[in-house]
């Protein structure tokens, strides 16, 4: 009864995805020419000015590191809290000798 | 059977961790000019110290690896992209103010001292992602504790 | 007509999600973990993709001999996004093994159905 | 300049300085994380008072002095936004967190790896700090990855038991895979509308609210349940919080389930979606999941043995609650009876983060002093330990929602507006209140009973674990003497600000 459930609720959520991924009903793939500026206009921004604002000239840079540079820091700090979370549990037990 | 992995292993590693050094040090440092950055290059580092843990063996990893040493650098370097990003605080959080302004590192764009704060935090990432992924690896490989 | 990226990125969640609900194995449940993020990872890519009559699209990186500024290069945005989410799921794993052999210490056992000594 | 950054800045130069500092010994380092954590609660009371004061949002961009890009009329960049709601939680986190950490100064004495153990800490609150002030899509999953991730390794920290093993492993997969919904659910949202800004989401979703951003949201809610610890999912949450170490499960239950869950919900339904989809049904959904868990966190609650497991099925309840509240404020967004139930809803998260964070801290001077959390072998406490027994009636009671106590007044307005919507919701509200009452007399007649065995030998904790105790008791009996003020000065504008929907995106794009 629980696995017939979860595979039904597997099957429903995989049919929703796949609805969504319709062109007739939500996301498209491949925008070019006029949908490009309709629907990319953050990238296209990203594109003309990333050199004049930031001064890089890998635009995924300029993004990583100015344009969500806040985001990279929240990245990093993640990094030093998983670490710093693995080193804490594969530290010693207290009751452990040596 | 030995921690290491034989003569052959260890001294192809030796020849190849070098080259892994210099070949992240070159990705972290051209970031903001050629695909890559600081977490790629740093992944790359680190992974010169897997390569290091395998051939060697952990006894002697453990010898070159002091912990306080390698949680310093992680901080170290976390504090410098925040201080880096600080460096325009008048005008806002994570402004780049030395592209703007143009101080130093504002060469012509395409060229290595150019984009600002872009390089300089990219070696403070680098580094922290080193020192953070050694420290972990490491922690995962000393801890053996139950019977084999 | 469905795009077959969007199939396989949907596809690998899917998969995902039925290895998370049916396997035992805690280092499979955290493959499972890792399989959700790629499937969505794949979706975040082809969000980017960029369809320009008779050019091939590029990477976003300024080499210096383009001919026309920025004809046909690919979204950058989802480049970026994925790499924040690479890093976090690396994260992710990182922990979770953690947590894995500290189980592993005190039960002697990596199936989870030996993990419900807690009574809800 | 603004005084916002350093309320990200502060904590999150505490930590990635802690590794540094505690080379410099323990001292140095307890000192530390209070510092850090006093002037974190010094600066969102500012943030607060700015915001409270002028009734205006507050919009910082980071990285520019303005968010739209040049020439064009979209944000660009990160910003955040705070309004009063955000203010609000803010303030209660750094509160909170500052007395977690004074607390853990004498309760974590004897554990080892206690640098690690401040540094998450310190990364737990910036995270909640975080999450309450963006106003980024994409930004407030990083910052939930940093709470959640966080949280998991706190959850465990005491990896020499198997309790607290266990209850992380859970905890991590199921945190894991609402985390993975949500990411899902940006991702749709991004290939949709092209922007990953709250506000400009809004505007984009208002002219054009397609199939796939009702799918998005229904990934978000789904996501954001599991966090919260609604009830079908819930089983995580009664395994987590009772194991973690009682400082850390003060934090959890008292913020992070609200935080990462309520708040988000709350957020992503009010600012992005208010008006550009049917919002009724939305509500109806969440008024469901508010009611079972209403009912099934408080009856559990009951038959429970274990004292920290009881609290965390009452966290369980109240959480309860408050979604019925904002379920009730999304049906009947616009009128006055939404206004109402928004503002209880609001007034419980910040009363119910108060009081469970006393009980946890009760429930850990308990642990700590007696060594046992059974609730059968506790019996005559009240005689050993009497001012911890004191700060139990005082949180038992404010939270069952007694009159002179802070409970109260937000129960009131939840019930008041549930009545005036739908009778059946405010019986199946007071249904719950019973089941609650049932659990705390029961704990209550333990703690005055006879004196058993183990608690011959029983004493007051020390300093640092009364004072956060005394601080929670007066600040709970202090709000609870002045209720219908606080509730007008402060919950209504909140209730009105967020809902207030237009305001939240005009800030941003300018006067469009």
């Amino acid at each position: 009864m629980k696995k017939a459930l979860g595979a039904l609720s597997l099957l429903f959520i995989l049919g929703i995805l796949l609805i969504v991924a319709h062109p007739d009903y939500g996301l498209k793939f491949g925008f070019g020419g006029k949908d490009w500026q309709t629907y990319r206009y953050t990238d296209e921004y990203y594109i003309e000015h990333g050199i004049e604002e930031v001064g890089g000239t890998n635009i995924v840079t300029d993004i990583v590191f100015d344009y969500r540079g806040y985001d990279t820091i929240g990245e990093a700090t993640v990094l030093f809290t998983a670490i710093a979370g693995a080193v804490a549990l594969l530290r010693r037990w207290r009751d452990d000798d040596e | 059977m030995s921690e290491d992995m034989g003569l052959i292993v260890k001294t192809m590693a030796r020849a190849t961790i070098p080259l892994i050094g210099i070949f992240g040090t070159y990705v972290i440092s051209h970031g903001h000019l050629t695909p890559g950055g600081g977490f790629q290059g740093g992944a790359t580092i680190a992974g010169a110290g897997v390569l290091f843990l395998i051939a060697f063996g952990l006894s002697e990893a453990k010898k070159r690896y002091g912990h306080h040493v390698y949680s310093a650098l992680e901080s170290l370097g976390g504090l410098v992209f925040l201080g880096v990003a600080m460096l325009g605080m008048s005008v806002a959080f994570f402004y780049n103010t030395l592209w703007r302004k143009g101080i130093v590192f504002a060469g012509k764009p395409g060229t290595l001292l150019s984009a600002g704060y872009l390089p300089i935090m990219n070696l403070a990432v680098g580094l922290k992602v080193f020192a953070g992924l050694v420290s972990a690896m490491m922690a995962i490989a000393a801890y053996r504790r139950w019977k084999e | 007509m469905i795009p077959f990226q969007f199939i396989t990125a949907f596809l690998l969640v899917f998969m995902g999600l039925y290895a998370f609900l049916y396997k035992r194995n805690l280092i499979k449940l955290i493959l499972a973990l890792d399989i959700i993020d790629s499937g969505i990872h794949l979706l975040l890519i082809s969000f980017g993709y960029r369809l320009e009559d008779g050019t091939l699209p590029t990477a976003p990186i300024y080499t210096g001999y383009e001919t026309l500024k920025g004809t046909s290069m690919v979204g950058p945005i989802p480049q970026a996004l994925v790499l924040t989410s690479i890093v976090i799921g690396v994260c992710i794993l990182a922990l979770a093994m953690a947590l894995t052999i500290n189980a592993y210490r005190h039960y002697g056992s990596l199936d989870i159905n030996k993990l419900r000594r807690l009574r809800g | 300049m603004s005084t916002l950054p350093f309320l990200i800045i502060i904590p999150l130069l505490g930590a990635f300085s802690m590794p540094i500092i505690s080379l410099l010994g323990e001292k140095a380092r307890s000192a530390w994380a209070v510092l850090v954590s006093a002037l974190t609660l010094g600066v969102a009371s500012k943030v607060f008072y700015d915001v409270w004061s002028t009734k205006q949002l507050i919009v910082y961009t980071l990285g520019d002095t303005t968010p739209l890009g040049k020439g064009v009329n979209f944000p660009i960049r990160i910003l955040w936004e705070v309004d009063l709601f955000g203010a609000l939680l803010a303030l209660v986190v750094a509160f909170v967190g500052f007395m977690a950490i004074i607390y853990s100064l004498e309760y974590m004495k004897h554990d080892t790896g206690l640098e690690k153990y401040y540094t998450l800490i310190l990364v737990l609150e910036l995270g909640m700090l975080g999450i309450v002030i963006t106003g980024d899509m994409f930004n407030f999953y990083v910052f939930l990855e940093i709470m959640s991730i966080a949280s998991y390794a706190l959850v465990a920290f005491r990896n020499d038991t198997w309790e607290d093993i266990e209850a992380g492993i859970k905890y991590m997969f199921v945190g894991s895979l609402a985390s993975s919904f949500i990411l899902l659910g940006i991702a749709l949202l991004y290939g949709q509308y092209g922007t990953l800004t709250m506000s400009y989401l809004a505007v984009k979703i208002a002219q054009n609210p397609t199939l796939v951003s009702k799918v998005a949201l229904g990934f978000f809610i789904g996501g954001l349940l599991f966090k919260s610890g609604a009830v079908p999912v819930h089983m995580w949450l009664s395994d987590a919080h009772p194991a973690a170490p009682s400082s850390i499960s003060a934090m959890l239950s008292g913020l992070v389930i609200k935080v990462g869950g309520v708040y988000a919900l709350t957020r992503i339904a009010f600012s992005i979606y208010a008006t550009s989809i049917s919002i009724k049904t939305v509500g109806w959904i969440i008024i469901f999941f508010g009611c079972v868990t209403l009912i099934v966190g408080n009856a559990m609650a009951v038959i429970q043995t274990d004292m920290k497991r009881l609290f965390a099925f009452s966290s369980v309840g109240q959480i309860g609650y408050i979604l019925l509240g904002i379920g009730i404020g999304l049906t009947a967004y616009g009128t006055k009876i939404g206004d109402i139930a928004l503002a209880g809803a609001i007034y419980h998260i910040v009363n119910h983060a108060l009081m469970k964070t006393l009980l946890f801290l009760v429930a850990g001077a308990v642990l700590h002093q007696v060594g046992t959390k059974n609730l059968n072998e506790l019996s005559g406490l009240a005689k050993k330990m009497p001012l911890t027994s004191f700060a139990f009636l005082i949180g038992a009671a404010a939270i069952v929602g007694l009159p002179p106590l802070n409970g109260f007044a937000s129960k009131w307005l939840i019930y008041e507006s549930s009545t005036l919507y739908n009778p059946f919701l405010a019986a199946i509200a007071v249904l719950g209140t019973a089941f609650c009452t049932a659990a705390y007399v029961r704990v209550l007649f333990t703690f005055f009973g006879r004196p058993s065995e183990v608690v011959e030998n029983a004493k007051e904790p020390g300093k640092a674990m009364i004072i956060p105790m005394l601080i929670l008791i007066l600040a709970i009996i202090i709000m609870g003497l002045f209720p219908w003020q606080i509730s007008d000065k402060i919950m209504l504008p909140t209730a009105n600000m967020l809902k207030d929907q237009l305001h939240y995106v005009v800030a941003v794009i300018g006067g469009a």
